[in-house]
């Protein structure tokens, strides 16, 4: 009778354990516009389609800063401001209907409400430019976007490519090439 | 051998002298699954029985050296192995502060354990009990009963109530939890 | 919506539309719109908080962890110059005639900091550090009221209806209009004021609680209509105060001048201060030799003094000259020692240093010793005496001029009787609140009732808004242009910060537009024309502020010399701006001789009968006349010498207040000139047998939920006689009241004994000139067991020079401001739990041969008639080998690799043992919720107190304040001085981008607490770098580190607090 | 085994009247012509084993009587504080109890110290007298283990309740997690703590178990309802008094006796490190070990005199708690009670010897400062009061005996008060020192915690024998208490009926 409980107590744990202990991985929130980072910095793809026009199934290779203005100079990778959406999208693919979407807070003077894809809680203070501008004793830098966002340039929706949490984090600093600080107030005060 | 027998020779004794010497005839007699139901432990009963000491302490050692080990290596991992922080300039091998910490589990380990053991060890190192439930024989209230299992090779119901009964038990009876003449 | 999420991730404060009087609103499209975090369900601690609680295994794993969803909203149009988010940027402007640099994020000032490129040298005052409560304060009116003079509850109305109703006022009653305003120096500003008055006829009336109208007044009978000189006492070897009280006080360079003379190893000698005074002020307790006399007795003693230099040293220009000869014969020193009650020999010996130092010494009268019977006195004779030690061109600053300070109680006085006459139809009341703070015999109340139309611009419903008909708001200063003028023809303009919050709009704003509605032409017409949107859409929207308009014109014209349009002007316009100052060449000027007729005032400096007991009424040293009554922090700011909060008290000296058998927080009543006030009694040091003293400026009913109540109404005491209002030197009588209220004190036993206890290095000038090291000798310790384990590169460390810290607590505020440091209210404050990370210590210096008993500790009476007073700003200490790291067993504190005992809020469960380990008890714990709400009503009943924390810090835009670089912590969390460790970060980071790989520059990293202090106590830096000017000052022989015997390594260094007795007396 | 002659000892001695507290003398009947001591019976009455049996299980198989059912109200109702006290403090925050800056713990650390040094003597009562051989344990040693558990149940919630964020305690436990991975800090006394806690509650608790299975056998044999029989058969893993079983059960019950004596010293220790290890003055003494185990010691022998007291008159098990045992345990205070004395006075002494200023202020204002009400209460009641013991008569008046208990465990409150409250609340400092008052919610709590432990131990009484059934019949005489062998004509009543 006692084994009875004990294994229904280990299923109760097993299936909360995961719960718990699997970070954000593989989360995808769906965005107020459907926006593909694969159609803006993804690698052009031309094809020809049936009626023969030349289609570019891929993207533009925009750099990220193009959008992304601040990571190399300030704790917050920003998101562009709409003005910097409409410096192509008021000519460009006017009739998408995600475009058509971007107008219409364009024209409300609304800014647009992304969801928060990579969220770290509130008590960690990560700072992109710290990392960004890290470079190794050859002047290469040591942390890139892909390193912990993935390759987002190929991504329709964005989407957590890593655990994101403290242990991922530590694995990376106890790495002795990355020669990164380890403190607590490194991250938290 | 199975723990519990159905079949056996029961006979009461009323003082644990009686049994004591009784305990040393039943040694000496040809029998080997027999046993003494008592309401208390009778001092000297191990020898009349022909019994060796108990073993536990044996396994309490080994315990208590798990306890110890398991404790130190695991402080070890955890403040030096692992993640060896600054606290308080003290030096990550703090060895005084590691000792509370064994010596708890060492005592956790080996008081426990053998506790655990003990109760296993009375259900396995023993001969075909009668099983309390089925078989009342009083000797937890006021009885010291001796048991001889019919499992015994030498079983014979009539031989063994006979040598019983010269064993001066009063109230001796064979009992089948089956037949339910209990 | 988590407080992180409203600080790191928003864009910017929440902006509402509001209607420009007289403009139409002009569209704001790119407006910085509203961050909002679209999660409205469970915040990420309560969730956790909630599944741990029912801690049901099954209720979890069904739960799971799902992390709450949260948005980003980037901005719409980013406003160009506007770089981004996340990285700060800095304004200079000035509030009050304070000049600071407000440090802002993301639109919103977070904090109040000195502007130390202001040749002024103002440092700033605590008002300025708190303003930013009084900005985002809860209880501000956000919209214009029709307060219809109290009847009834007052009525949202819009800035167009006032507008109409007062414009319709001033043109019909031309010259029969009033405008009563707090004392302006901006030059723009007075020049608006005058425009306004110009054009509607009406008269300017200047009105602050605390003016040195005696010293106005000797001034120009003196010096005629000469400009004031600035005293600089970094110049004066020798200062003599006569109830001195500029670190009290005035908020002028003197702070910081004065604090440069006290090193020791000062190139021209350590300066050396004595005051006389009768209530133990700040000023006084920083003195080298402290003289206890009543203040209806200073203008004896300072013609006595006067006297025995000029007349007995034949000093200066005057000694020869008969009017002063007759004027001051009645003061020889011999005939009024005894009245006095100062020794002659005493009197001779100050009078021989003064002669001593000649032109190097300086005498100043206090701000509020003016505000005596014998004022006019006590000034002349400064005056006097300052003009025969050949003060003036030496101590006294000639080129540094200051326009003599306008607000006196005279231009109050006629204004009411104006009123009473009938003579005033319109009266607008633009700041002051002479309801609660001018004396009661003017009667303001009755007067304002008078006039036709009374119209407040004040911020909320206080006591004089009451009475008003209208209320229009006036933005916060923080939130309008004006500009500032400081002595030296130094000029400052005051630019907003952020967009106003509520609907209110500035005060220039308003009068310009008025008067533009009520015809006036030139100048205020072209402001007014400039701010309406030109014709051509493409054309950029124009600044909706005619302020700023009228501003920019005025400097123009009359400092810049050039054409608003031209590009030299908006060069030097941004120029101005950014660094926060601008000097206009200023003429040599040399200064009169004193004019003799002016001895004739000395005559009334006789020291009359002397009453029983005198009362001494002084400004609260954070509320001054109580203008930020409902600010959190300032009420939470210990007194520096009664180290009390939240509230008044009544100081009587030790042998008089042992004699009537009180106790701490003892009801006292006292009565003088018809009225009378009950408060709490308090045992201070210091006092003269026979004066009592009481703060002014609390006891408000209409500041706000936070601010009302606190305190009571002590104004009423101080009478009006002779056109100027006096407050010390009163005749009163004291009686024990019965009851008891118990005072918020935040320290505990306030004697030092420093023979037994070496906590803090103190010595005479004599001492440290024979041995170096004198007074930081402390009980060694033993070797340590341990093996060294201290950081070889970079280990922070900081220095306090405590002979330079005068005990102000600037530094507490500072860090109050940064680090999102929550208030407790009175009440938590009586439980011993502020939670300020860096108190400034006061205690009195006793020696044990002073034969008392050491088992009870509450200032025996031998060691608190005449103290010694010691400040020691006391902050986490930053053990090498940290008491409190050992004993946490949740890892949630631990010594970093440069030195620093990291603090992590999200790890500590709060078992308070690091906080009881902590030797030096600098660690403070969030006993309620402080920084969040609590709301359920149930557990409100049973604990009342829940509230306060929502109230104090929560309530409206309150959270705006919070730095976004410093997690707002939860109940149940273990707080302290972190080295302001955000800011080493951001220096490391900024290292990192600049590619320097962690060299950080010494003064690089400046914490809040050495930012605010205002005579550079407080230095800090990396003590492993042979240059830093920490490593320098902890290698000094006045360097010690406390409690060496008990092994804890702390990296504070405090130097000596030494005392220059080196003088006759 | 006892001689023939003390048979009539243990058949004429009806009562605590009887028992003199002194060994009868047969002078010149000694073996070598001395003197030939008897000892007192243990167990007064004549009691045959079924009496033995009938009297200690009546309580567990009748319904309970309305005195019990009123005690239980009471226990119950005093708990509705505790779950009302933490429910609040859970909500609003450890700002509702006394506890300020500078003094961090208060009346919770001091109920759990308290609580903790109750919950030592059960075990030390079971486990060192079985070491010595003291045969008068046996009618003691079940409810004083039983206090044990109930108090060491009482002590645990303090340490969780009294943190800020109680939801994250478990942190304190080093689980394997991804966060670097966080473990726990073992230089710190309270990391000690958790294992020194769970460790002697379960050591207890399995001492106290294995002394129990027998008795549960003879509770299940006694049981008549199925249910009742299937349900104490199965606490007693099918006991049948088999000696093969009691080799290894008394070898068991030896080495758990053998490990719980260091325990019990270790555990109060550890909980003594709470403080000795920090490096407050008053504090860090390295006498603090052995003063917290004697003061351990001695609040636990006087609750369980307070306990008895109650147990002997309201379920009558004076036979079985003879006015002997008490004595005993009386002399033990005594001797507990002079040792704490000394205790204190070896602490002025060295704060004198060390010549230390805070060391030496801390003492004078412990007692001459504004708690010397507190060190007056403390002195009084545990060197004092004990002292009364000294007259033969004393030791024996049930009344004086249950006043002393009382009294010496509000004296031991009181310790804890002290030491806790005054070297906290003056430290080295002047500027951040301060006082400390109790509040409402904190005597609620405390309370409450009283509520916990009666109604854990009115429950124990009525599920569980209250005194360890085997081992009396072990110490008592089979002459005078084994069952009578029946003579032919005598009627046998069944084995198993009563």
């Amino acid at each position: 009778m006692q084994t009875v409980v004990m294994l229904l107590a280990l299923a109760i744990a097993t299936a909360g354990a995961p719960g718990c202990m699997n970070p954000r991985k593989g989360y995808e929130p769906p965005q107020p516009i459907f926006f593909q980072h694969l159609r803006m910095a993804g690698p052009a793809n031309w094809t020809v389609d049936d009626k023969g026009r030349e289609l570019n199934l891929g993207g533009y290779d925009i750099p990220c800063v193009y959008c992304h203005t601040m990571p190399y100079k300030g704790r917050q990778s920003t998101l562009p401001s709409t003005d910097i959406c409409m410096n192509c999208h008021s000519t460009v693919g006017v009739d998408k209907e995600w475009v058509l979407a971007l107008k219409k807070y364009w024209d409300d003077g609304r800014p647009i409400p992304w969801v928060k894809v990579h969220d770290l809680p509130d008590f960690v203070y990560f700072d992109h430019s710290a990392h960004l501008n890290a470079k190794d004793d050859q002047g290469k830098p040591k942390v890139e976007c892909k390193d912990c966002h993935g390759d987002v340039a190929a991504m329709g929706v964005v989407s957590v490519q890593n655990r994101f949490n403290m242990g991922w984090c530590l694995e990376c600093h106890r790495k002795p090439e990355k020669a990164a600080p380890t403190d607590c107030v490194t991250c938290h005060r | 051998m199975p723990r519990h027998s159905t079949k056996g020779v029961l006979g009461d004794f009323y003082t644990p002298d009686e049994a004591l010497a009784a305990a040393a005839r039943v040694r000496d007699s040809q029998y080997t699954h027999f046993d003494f139901l008592t309401p208390f432990p009778i001092h000297g009963m191990e020898e009349a029985m022909g019994q060796k000491r108990s073993w536990i302490p044996i396994v309490t050692g080994f315990l208590a050296f798990f306890g110890i080990t398991l404790a130190q290596t695991f402080i070890y991992y955890v403040m030096i192995g692992d993640w060896p922080m600054n606290f308080g300039g003290k030096p990550n091998f703090a060895w005084p502060s590691f000792i509370p910490v064994t010596f708890e589990s060492m005592v956790f380990y080996a008081a426990i354990g053998s506790a655990i053991v003990a109760i296993i060890a009375g259900k396995r190192d023993t001969i075909p009990q009668p099983h309390p439930m089925k078989i009342k024989t009083g000797a937890t209230i006021d009885r010291f009963v001796v048991w001889i299992s019919a499992t015994d090779p030498k079983f014979d119901a009539t031989e063994v109530q006979r040598f019983v009964t010269s064993l001066g038990a009063d109230g001796v009876r064979y009992v089948d939890a089956e037949a339910g003449n209990v | 919506m988590s407080r992180n999420d409203l600080t790191r991730d928003a864009v910017a404060h929440p902006h509402t539309h509001r209607e420009v009087p007289g403009t139409d609103p002009a569209p704001d499209a790119g407006s910085l719109e509203a961050a909002v975090t679209a999660d409205r369900g469970l915040n990420r601690r309560d969730f956790l908080r909630v599944t741990t609680t029912i801690a049901a295994g099954s209720a979890l794993a069904a739960a799971g962890c799902q992390q709450p969803v949260e948005t980003l909203v980037p901005l719409n149009q980013r406003p160009e110059g506007m770089r981004s988010v996340g990285r700060p940027l800095f304004y200079a402007s000035v509030l009050d005639g304070v000049p600071f640099i407000a440090r802002t994020r993301e639109g919103r000032p977070i904090l109040v900091a000195p502007n130390p490129a202001h040749p002024s040298r103002t440092p700033l005052t605590v008002r300025t550090q708190a303003a930013l409560l009084d900005l985002y304060d809860p209880d501000r009116v956000q919209q214009p009221l029709s307060v219809r003079r109290g009847t009834g509850s007052p009525a949202k109305t819009t800035w167009a209806a006032v507008s109409d109703e007062v414009v319709r006022g001033l043109k019909a009653s031309r010259d029969r209009v009033a405008l009563l305003v707090r004392p302006a120096t901006g030059a723009a500003t007075r020049a608006a004021y005058d425009e306004f008055a110009r054009a509607t006829g009406a008269r300017i009336v200047e009105w602050e609680a605390f003016q040195p109208d005696a010293a106005v007044e000797a001034w120009r009978q003196a010096f005629g209509d000469a400009r004031i000189p600035t005293p600089r006492l970094d110049r004066a070897s020798l200062v003599v105060g006569l109830g001195a009280d500029f670190l009290d006080i005035a908020g002028d360079r003197r702070e910081a001048d004065f604090a440069d003379r006290r090193d020791p190893g000062h190139p021209d000698g350590m300066g050396r201060f004595i005051a006389f005074e009768s209530r133990l002020t700040l000023t006084g307790a920083n003195a080298d030799r402290r003289i206890r006399v009543r203040d209806s007795h200073l203008p004896a003693i300072a013609c006595a003094l006067a006297h025995q230099v000029i007349q007995e040293g034949g000093v200066g220009p005057l000694a020869s000259d008969l009017d002063v000869a007759d004027a001051l014969k009645p003061f020889a020193i011999d005939t009024i020692t005894t009245a006095v009650g100062v020794p002659a020999d005493v009197l001779r010996g100050v009078a021989a240093e003064l002669r001593a130092a000649g032109p190097k010494a300086i005498v100043l009268a206090g701000l509020n010793a003016g505000a005596s019977a014998g004022g006019l006195a006590l000034e002349t004779a400064v005056h006097l005496l300052n003009a025969s030690l050949g003060a003036y061109g030496s101590t006294f600053d000639l080129d540094a001029w200051g326009a003599p300070p306008t607000g006196g109680l005279k231009a109050l006085a006629d204004l009411v009787a104006d009123l009473d006459a009938g003579r005033i139809d319109v009266l607008i009341v633009a700041g002051p609140n002479p309801v609660h703070d001018a004396p009661a015999s003017l009667k303001v109340a009755e007067a304002f009732a008078k006039a036709r139309l009374v119209v407040s611009l004040n911020d909320r419903l206080d006591e004089t808004s009451r009475l008003a008909d209208w209320l229009a708001p006036a933005s916060h200063p923080f939130e309008a242009w004006a500009d500032a003028s400081f002595p030296g023809d130094v000029h400052t303009i005051q630019q907003p910060l952020l967009r106003p919050l509520y609907a209110t709009w500035g005060l220039l704003d308003v009068l310009l537009a008025w008067a533009a509605q009520a015809g006036a032409g030139g100048d205020i017409a072209d402001a007014m024309a400039a701010t309406r949107p030109a014709v051509d859409p493409k054309a950029p929207a124009p600044n909706t502020s005619p302020a700023w308009h009228w501003i920019r014109a005025w400097w123009a014209r009359n400092f810049f010399g050039t054409d608003v349009a031209t590009p030299e002007f908006e060069d030097a316009w941004d120029e101005t701006l950014r660094a926060g100052f601008w000097t206009s060449p200023s003429s040599a000027r040399s200064l009169p001789s004193f004019n003799t007729g002016a001895v004739s005032l000395l005559a009334d400096a006789a020291p009359a009968a002397a009453s029983l007991v005198e009362l001494h009424l002084h400004p609260h040293f954070a509320h001054l006349d109580g203008r930020s009554a409902n600010n959190g922090w300032l009420h939470e700011l210990p007194d520096p010498l009664t180290r009390i909060t939240w509230g008044d008290w009544i100081a009587i000296a030790p042998r008089r207040f042992d004699a009537m058998g009180l106790k701490n927080g003892d009801l006292v009543k006292v009565t003088s000139g018809g009225a009378s006030v009950t408060l709490p009694s308090y045992r201070h040091a210091g006092l003269h047998a026979d004066v009592v003293a009481i703060p002014l400026g609390l006891g408000r009913t209409a500041a706000g939920l936070a601010g009302n109540g606190i305190g009571r109404a002590t104004f009423p005491l101080a009478p009006l006689v002779g056109g100027r209002v006096l407050r010390v030197g009163l005749s009163c009588e004291i009686a024990k009241a019965g009851g008891s209220e118990e005072l918020a004190i935040t320290q505990g036993s306030e004697v030092l004994d420093r023979e037994a206890r070496q906590l803090l290095p103190a010595a005479t000038l004599k001492e440290v000139r024979a041995d170096p090291q004198a007074g930081t000798e402390q009980e060694g310790g033993g070797p340590s067991i341990w093996p060294d384990r201290s950081p070889d590169k970079q280990r922070w460390a900081m220095a306090i020079d405590l002979s330079k810290c005068n005990g102000c607590g600037k530094c507490t505020l500072g860090c109050q401001a940064e680090n999102n440091i929550p208030v407790v209210g009175p009440r938590g404050v009586r439980e011993g739990r502020e939670m300020a990370w860096i108190r400034v210590d006061r205690y009195w210096d006793a020696g044990r041969d002073k034969d008392w008993d050491d088992t009870v500790w509450d200032g025996p009476l031998a060691v608190v008639e005449e103290p010694r007073t010691l400040f020691q700003p006391m902050l986490c200490q930053h053990c090498e080998n940290a008491p409190c790291e050992t004993v946490c067993p949740f890892v949630a504190t631990m010594h970093s690799e440069d030195g620093l005992n990291q603090q992590v809020y999200n790890r500590c469960v709060g078992t308070r043992y690091c906080s009881n380990n902590c030797p030096f008890k600098v660690r403070r714990y969030n006993w309620l919720e402080y920084s969040y709400g609590k709301t359920n009503p149930f557990f409100r009943m049973l604990v009342p107190k829940l509230a306060m924390g929502e109230i104090l810090n929560v309530r409206g835009r309150l959270p705006m304040k919070n730095n976004p670089e410093v997690t707002v912590r939860h109940r149940g969390v273990m707080e302290k001085c972190s080295f302001c460790v955000q800011r080493i970060r951001e220096a490391r980071a900024t290292a990192t981008r600049e590619g320097r790989k962690l060299q950080i520059h010494d003064g690089e990293v400046v914490p809040a607490c050495m930012e605010a202090c205002p005579t550079g106590a407080i230095t800090f830096g990396n003590v492993l770098d042979p240059e830093a000017r920490v490593r320098r000052l902890a290698d000094s022989p006045r360097a010690m580190r406390l409690l060496r015997n008990l092994g804890v390594k702390p990296s504070i260094s405090y130097l000596t607090r030494v005392r220059n007795d080196d003088g006759q007396v | 085994m006892t001689t023939a002659r003390s048979e009539s000892l243990y058949a004429t001695v009806t009562g605590d009247a009887g028992l003199k507290g002194v060994p009868v003398i047969l002078p010149g009947a000694g073996p070598y012509g001395g003197d030939e001591e008897i000892p007192e019976p243990l167990v007064t009455g004549g009691k045959t084993y079924q009496d033995v049996d009938r009297d200690i299980c009546m309580h567990t198989e009748q319904f309970p009587t309305r005195r019990w059912w009123i005690a239980f109200g009471v226990a119950l109702f005093l708990l509705s504080f505790l779950v009302l006290g933490v429910a609040t403090l859970f909500y609003s925050g450890m700002g509702i109890l006394g506890i300020n800056h500078p003094v961090g713990w208060g009346s919770f650390i001091i109920n759990f110290v308290f609580w903790i040094g109750i919950g030592h003597a059960g075990t030390l009562i079971s486990a060192v007298l079985f070491l010595f051989g003291q045969k008068w344990r046996t009618g003691i040693n079940r409810s004083a283990e039983a206090m044990t558990l109930f108090a060491v149940a009482c002590a645990g919630i303090f340490p969780v309740i009294h943190l800020g964020r109680a939801w994250f305690a478990y942190w304190l436990v080093p689980y394997p997690n991804d966060r670097g991975p966080l473990w726990v800090n073992f230089n710190s006394a309270l990391s000690w703590d958790i294992f020194a806690i769970s460790t002697y509650a379960l050591v207890s608790l399995t001492f106290w178990y294995v002394g129990l299975l027998p008795d549960l056998a003879t509770v299940r044999d006694r049981a008549t309802h199925p249910w009742r029989k299937r349900f104490y058969n199965a606490l007693s893993f099918n006991w049948n008094g088999s000696h093969r079983a009691w080799r290894h059960y008394e070898s068991a019950y030896m080495i758990l006796a053998a490990f719980a004596t260091p325990l019990v010293f270790s555990v109060h220790t550890i909980v003594s490190f709470d403080f000795a290890t920090s490096i407050m003055p008053g504090w860090h003494a390295t006498i603090f070990p052995p003063y917290f185990v004697i003061g351990a010691i001695f609040s636990g022998f006087a609750m369980v005199i307070t306990l008895m007291t109650i147990m002997r008159n309201v379920f009558n098990l004076k036979n079985y708690i003879t006015l002997n045992h008490m004595e005993a345990m009386a002399k033990v205070i005594m001797l507990t009670g002079m040792l704490v004395g000394f205790a204190y006075t070896t602490e002025f002494f060295m704060a004198w010897y060390g010549g230390n200023e805070y060391e030496g202020f801390i003492f004078r204002n412990r007692a001459v400062g504004p708690y010397g009400w507190a060190y007056f209460i403390m002195f009084t009641c545990n060197a004092l009061v004990p002292q009364i013991f000294w007259f033969k008569s004393m030791r024996r008046n049930a009344v004086v005996l249950f006043t002393v208990s009382i009294l010496v465990n509000i004296g031991m409150w009181f310790e804890r008060y002290v030491i806790i409250v005054t070297s906290l609340h003056r430290d080295f400092l002047p500027s951040s020192w301060g006082m400390y008052a109790l509040t409402a919610w904190d005597w609620m709590i405390l309370i409450g915690s009283f509520g916990l432990f009666f109604t854990l131990f009115l429950l124990f009484v009525r599920i569980l024998p209250a005194v360890a059934i085997s081992e009396i019949k072990g110490v008592m005489d089979p002459r005078v208490s084994a069952t009578k062998r029946p003579t032919a004509t005598a009627a046998v009543h069944a084995p198993g009926e009563v």
